[in-house]
């Protein structure tokens, strides 16, 4: 489905990646994990096109979408949720989900309706001002945004970032329920636990270099990466 | 070390770069070019021609050439091409008028800046032009110093032949004072009292209704000011002035609108209907720029002045100018076409009086010369270097052949008339 | 002697709100384009009143070429699409590669733009005086001692008419929702599939159709010269800078302060009259330095 | 990994720097010599913008403020200079120095009501104030001379002359370029460049970022005051354009062509479009449709201005030299 080879990302003058390599197959939940500032979110960033990697590829669907304008990648069928959400703050609810909409009429597409059975709660609150939702509410709002576009490869970013314990193992749930939608996700984390419940593969990260790949269970056995790249 | 050179490539280009800015011109025209040379004589005319001059006058022209009254500014300058034509046809004295053009923007730093520009690098026997009246005043004290006589022909405020006047300056145009005289004495001989005055609220509106003020009650003891107002310049919305002016119940309204306000005071006046209840005296509001863009919605029965008609006097001479301006440009001159070309016509008649290029011997022949121009005899007043010339009043009228009012019901002012005595400006100057 | 005093305090009063509200619409005008630029592209287009200049010409040319009172009628509905094609080159020709600059390059670059069409104009339109015919004559009387060119009744209504047609494209339409996205998180409405770059030459040409309209509709009322844009223009970013850069509504208000409380100093220090709106610009930004409405930035 | 380098050739450059500078100042001294009057004015004229340019980088370049409107502090200070002069209150020394003080007293009143405020706000409020100055000015005829101006300001006769007046503007120029310089090369100079690139940072340090920002404003004021009254001295008139909001613009264009980053940067923009204005206006009636277009080919292409372009292109050779790539050049 998605796969990033060796790439090289910079922030103006400073370099961020150095030569990230990952993949995601159909179906799967892939989880990035790594302290702050260890380069999660340029990841992210690199493969949506919004920080394009200067060197190194990144193929989606079989197609190299390393020079592709954002716009165009995403209508290919890739959804974003941004680190911190990125709610547009002025436009309702509604109208966050509205303007994202480009779902068509085929069967099993994301419309309004199907989005409220996933997130029941945002339906009592449409009319509000995004500005206005609660963390866990905008968090919702984001993931709910980014399928309006109807993707088969989610990537997000750091969703549990500052929730309520509660509200983080709703969100799981839901997420869990995406990939039996048949997404696939790319998820950055650094709540550790949470993700590792879901998480089919994971990739540890640190200062723009990876530095583990493997399944959860290689991960759990092996306490030194744990102790030194992710604090547990 | 090769890294080294590359840098100082660097440096020396930049260097090089800036020694030249500064350099160049410096260098390049270290002395004032002389004006080329006056052409051969073709043939000689006799004893009278004995004089010949060894280079042509070269004239350079400091206007506004960018913004709103680039109306007029073009007009002059197309004006006084024209006459340059008929005078380098004839020759002064075998010499040609050459001429430079520079555009000041409205802005008197630009035109001193333009002036020293004129004087000093081009060499320039005499300066003319000059929109602002700023400029014209800025200009005119450092000509003073440089003793390079200079003709303005656009700005009309009394102080440049007034208090700022000296030897080297000329004011081809009538200005505020003889525009003020010239309409008190128009509207003295009608049988009005009641008098609303308003204008721009800058120096000239000001200037303008003051003198006519001054004027009118001294003709008119019985005129009564009924109310005065000043609006800013470039006043969007003149509704609340004409109600107030309805409102005192003149019977006559003398207003003394700047260039920017001209235009949307007529049509305001015209809206109104204003000029159907009372006489409406407007300064300059004859002039065909004005008339030719208001086209139909200019308020008939409107009375107005300006210092030229193309269309009045129908005389030989104005028909001739007229005629040859309208050949040259496909269109017919405004008053400030008419300053232009007689401004070429004075300062070349001056030349062939004073029979030499020296500069004292130009002023000496200009001060009170006196030439045929389009409009009959006009003469430069010896002491203050005024140009006396007529003004005209009018009343516009819709006329079938065009698709603009025209004046009609002329009546001239004589310069004489309109320009204020002697006694008046040496009071000014404390003489 | 005040003409004032002459006045019936209560129609002076009266005549001088009426007199401040057209005053205030023919600046909502020319402002409401700049908001809108500024509120979405976050270019602050020193250009704008060059459009607005653009708006006049054009329309004076299109209602000659038409001719009669109809001629206006035509010139009021094509000069701003016109203009706003010529906005449309503008923006991708120069524009687009401004829009991550810093915010004092694109402010002097569109002010040399400003500079470039004084020219052009000059070159295209010549440089007589041009007005085109009033197409309401007559007054309409409001009050007893009120009355108001007919005229003015348009420049009255057109002001709110174009609020309310704004508030309606960004609150009801889809690609107004989306130019509210765009003004906020550029980046996240192209990570949605939505090509910001339309977007924001779409949100220019909409600007430069506002500034083409209010040039077209002070065309009848003033000379139509080059140079007409740069007078108004520094009234007008003040007036969007106290509305709060980008709200709609926030110029609206702003303008009528500005309108009515010019005309009011009018009242007070008539020589003064120029004074006032930088006076009233200077308290209000010392006072809400953000703008008096919800600045969108 | 500048430093590194910087350390190795500092000296060079240095020198090498300041080379040029004594060169062209040099040249400059024997400019009454070699220039004919006309030129010689004209380089007067580019000294004075050159000052009047430079105190507007102090608070834009070096502070990080964005000043839209200086043009009225030149202004100020050359209508107090002229109205001292023209009134005969004060002798033209104390007159000098007063009016540049009375433009600070200025930028001190208008910069201490601004930096509260930040970014464009600032920005706009000090166009708003700028233009209230500019209308009060414009309409105080009993004062200032309103519309018309002030004319034939009363210079003594010694300072007439076209060459007494460069070498006092050239004697003026130089030292205050050398007090900026020294401004900004002092702790608070260095402290105010800190501020502009991490005001959190300073203030969290315990920086009062408002006194040293409204510092370079009052200094940037004073100046600009400085180079007003130089005009004065050299055209003996002035009329309010002179401090309308174009003014400011044009000399915000000055400082962003010759590179706002460096001390010499607008300077040589000062040069450059005094010498493209007087080129152009001599040569073509269309002088605006030549001069907006290569203001917009500049602005484009070189955003860091022409000098900063210089600089720039002198890092990046360092760079590569640092780095060991210049084989290329060796080759070649």
């Amino acid at each position: 489905m998605l796969e990033a080879k060796e790439i090289h990302a910079y922030y103006g003058l400073s370099h961020i990646l150095f030569g990230v390599s990952l993949e995601v197959k159909k179906g799967e939940i892939v989880c990035v994990l790594g302290r702050n500032g260890a380069g999660k979110t340029t990841i992210m960033r690199s493969i949506m096109g919004l920080t394009p990697p200067r060197q190194g590829q990144v193929i989606f669907k079989g197609k190299d979408i390393t020079r592709t304008p954002v716009h165009k990648i995403a209508q290919m069928g890739m959804g974003f949720v941004a680190d911190n959400r990125r709610i547009f703050p002025d436009l309702t609810v509604e109208e966050n989900l509205d303007i994202a909409s480009r779902g068509g009429q085929q069967k099993g597409a994301w419309n309004k309706e199907k989005i409220f059975t996933l997130f029941p709660a945002l339906k009592n609150i449409t009319s509000r001002r995004g500005g206005y939702c609660s963390g866990g509410e905008q968090q919702m709002l984001a993931v709910a945004r980014a399928l309006m576009g109807n993707p088969d490869f989610l990537l997000l970013d750091e969703p549990t970032e500052g929730l309520a314990p509660l509200v983080v193992r709703e969100l799981m749930e839901q997420i869990g329920r995406l990939r039996e939608e048949g997404l696939s996700i790319l998820m950055a984390e650094q709540n550790v636990r949470s993700a590792l419940k879901l998480a089919n593969r994971v990739y540890v990260i640190d200062r723009g270099e990876v530095r583990f790949q493997g399944t959860v269970e290689e991960l759990e056995a092996n306490e030194e990466i744990s102790k030194k790249y992710l604090l547990v | 070390m090769k890294r080294n050179r590359r840098m100082k490539s660097i440096l020396v280009l930049s260097l090089i770069f800036i020694i030249a800015f500064t350099l160049v011109g410096g260098c390049a025209k270290p002395t004032a070019p002389a004006p080329s040379p006056a052409p051969a004589p073709e043939k000689s005319d006799g004893p009278a021609q004995e004089i010949r001059f060894d280079r042509n006058i070269k004239i350079g022209i400091v206007d506004t050439y960018t913004g709103p009254p680039t109306v007029y500014t073009y007009d002059a300058r197309d004006g006084f091409t024209l006459a340059a034509k008929e005078i380098n046809a004839e020759g002064i004295h075998g010499a040609k008028i050459e001429f430079v053009t520079r555009d000041e923007e409205f802005k008197p730093d630009k035109a001193l800046s333009w002036a020293r520009e004129l004087i000093t690098r081009e060499g320039v026997d005499v300066l003319c032009g000059f929109m602002s009246s700023a400029s014209a005043l800025a200009v005119s004290e450092y000509v003073k110093d440089e003793k390079v006589p200079t003709v303005v022909w656009m700005a009309q405020t009394e102080k440049i032949t007034g208090e700022a006047g000296h030897r080297y300056i000329f004011h081809v145009i009538p200005n505020t004072r003889m525009s003020g005289r010239a309409a008190a004495r128009y509207l003295a001989d009608l049988p009005y009292t009641r008098f609303a005055l308003v204008g721009s609220d800058f120096e000239f509106g000001h200037a303008i209704i003051n003198t006519f003020w001054k004027t009118m009650t001294e003709l008119n003891p019985k005129a009564e000011k009924v109310v005065e107002t000043f609006w800013p310049v470039g006043e969007p919305d003149f509704t609340p002035y004409i109600s107030a002016i309805r409102a005192a119940k003149p019977e006559v309204v003398v207003a003394a609108p700047g260039g920017a306000d001209q235009i949307p005071l007529t049509k305001a006046i015209g809206a109104a209907k204003l000029a159907e209840e009372m006489v409406v005296y407007l300064h300059i509001g004859t002039d065909h720029a004005g008339l030719v863009a208001l086209g139909q919605e200019a308020p008939e029965g409107m009375y107005g002045s300006s210092p030229y008609h193309y269309y009045y006097p129908d005389t030989p001479e104005n028909k001739a100018f007229v005629e040859k301006f309208h050949a040259e440009y496909g269109r017919y001159p405004n008053f400030a076409g008419f300053n232009g070309y007689i401004t070429a016509h004075l300062i070349a008649e001056a030349y062939r009086k004073a029979g030499s290029l020296d500069t004292e011997a130009f002023i000496d022949a200009f001060e009170g010369l006196s030439i045929n121009s389009p409009v009959g005899q006009v003469t430069m007043r010896e002491y203050d270097h005024q140009l006396i010339q007529p003004f005209f009043i009018g009343k516009t009228v819709k006329d079938p052949g065009k698709d603009y009012l025209i004046a009609t019901d002329i009546v001239m002012i004589s310069g004489e008339d309109a320009i204020p005595p002697l006694e008046e400006i040496k009071k000014i100057r404390g003489e | 002697m005040d003409f004032l005093t002459l006045l019936p305090d209560f129609s002076t009063m009266t005549s001088q709100v009426f007199i401040g509200l057209s005053r205030a619409m023919i600046l909502f005008m020319v402002a409401v384009g700049l908001t809108v630029s500024i509120g979405v592209l976050r270019v602050i287009n020193f250009a704008n009143g060059t459009f607005y200049m653009l708006g006049a010409f054009t329309a004076w040319s299109i209602a000659m070429w038409v001719g009669g009172t109809a001629g206006f009628w035509v010139a009021l509905l094509v000069a701003p699409l016109v203009v706003s094609v010529l906005g449309l080159v503008v923006e991708a020709g120069l524009l687009r590669r401004l829009y991550n600059r810093p915010r004092l390059l694109q402010l002097l670059l569109t002010y040399a733009v400003v500079l470039l069409f004084n020219d052009i104009t000059k070159i295209i339109w010549g440089v007589d005086f041009k007005t085109i015919e009033v197409p309401l004559k007559g007054f309409v009387t409001l009050f007893s001692n009120v009355s108001l060119p007919s005229y003015n009744l348009i420049l009255l209504a057109s002001g709110p008419l174009v609020a309310f047609g704004l508030w309606f494209f960004t609150n009801h339409t889809m690609v107004g929702k989306i130019t509210r996205a765009t003004a906020t998180d550029r980046e996240m409405v192209d990570a949605l599939g939505i090509n910001s770059k339309k977007i924001f030459a779409i949100v220019f040409m909409l600007s430069c159709y506002l500034a083409g309209l209010g040039g077209a509709l002070i065309a009848p009322t003033t000379n139509i010269v080059v140079g007409m844009g740069i007078t108004i223009l520094v009234n007008a970013v003040l007036v969007v800078v106290v509305g709060g850069l980008g709200n709609i509504w926030g110029t609206f208000l702003a303008s009528i302060i500005f309108g009515v409380g010019e005309s009011f100093g009018l009242l007070i220090a008539p020589r003064f009259a120029i004074v006032f709106p930088f006076a009233i610009a200077t308290v209000l930004l010392i006072l809400r330095p953000t703008g008096i409405m919800k600045s969108v930035w | 990994m500048l430093n590194v380098f910087s350390k190795l050739t500092k000296g060079q450059f240095f020198s090498f720097k300041l080379l040029i500078i004594g060169i062209v100042v040099l040249i400059l001294l024997f400019a009454p010599s070699y220039l004919s009057r006309y030129y010689l004015y004209l380089v007067t004229l580019i000294l004075v913008t050159v000052l009047f340019a430079t105190s507007l980088n102090i608070p834009l370049g070096y502070g990080g403020l964005l000043v839209l409107h200086q043009a009225t502090f030149y202004g100020v200070g050359a209508y107090a200079f002229a109205i001292f002069l023209k009134q005969g209150t004060l002798p033209i020394l104390p007159a000098s120095l007063i009016a540049p003080l009375i433009a600070a007293a200025f930028a001190c009143f208008i910069g201490w009501i601004c930096v509260r405020l930040r970014g464009l706000y600032f920005s706009f409020l000090t166009l708003a104030m700028g233009q209230l100055v500019w209308a009060i000015i414009y309409r105080w005829y009993n004062f200032t001379g309103g519309d018309d101006g002030i004319h034939a300001i009363p210079v003594p006769d010694f300072l007439r002359s076209g060459s007494s007046v460069f070498y006092t503007t050239l004697i003026v120029v130089l030292i205050s370029l050398l007090l900026i310089y020294i401004i900004v090369k002092s702790p608070y100079g260095l402290t105010l460049q800190a501020v502009r690139d991490n005001p959190q940072r300073c203030e969290s340090v315990g920086i009062n970022i408002r006194n040293h920002r409204l510092i370079a404003f009052v200094m940037g004021g004073f100046f600009a005051g400085v180079a007003g009254v130089l005009f004065v001295l050299l055209e003996r008139s002035v009329a309010p354009p002179m401090l309308f909001w174009t003014k400011s613009v044009e000399v915000l264009i000055m400082v962003l062509l010759g590179g706002m980053f460096t001390f010499l940067g607008p300077a040589f923009g000062a040069v450059v479009v005094i010498g493209m204005m007087t080129f152009f206006g001599i040569f073509t009636e269309y002088w605006l449709l030549f001069l907006g277009s290569i203001k917009i080919l500049l602005l484009l292409f070189l955003p860091q201005g022409v000098l900063g372009y210089i600089e720039e292109m002198m890092a990046k050779s360092a760079k590569k030299i640092e780095k060991g790539e210049e084989r290329g050049y060796a080759q070649g």
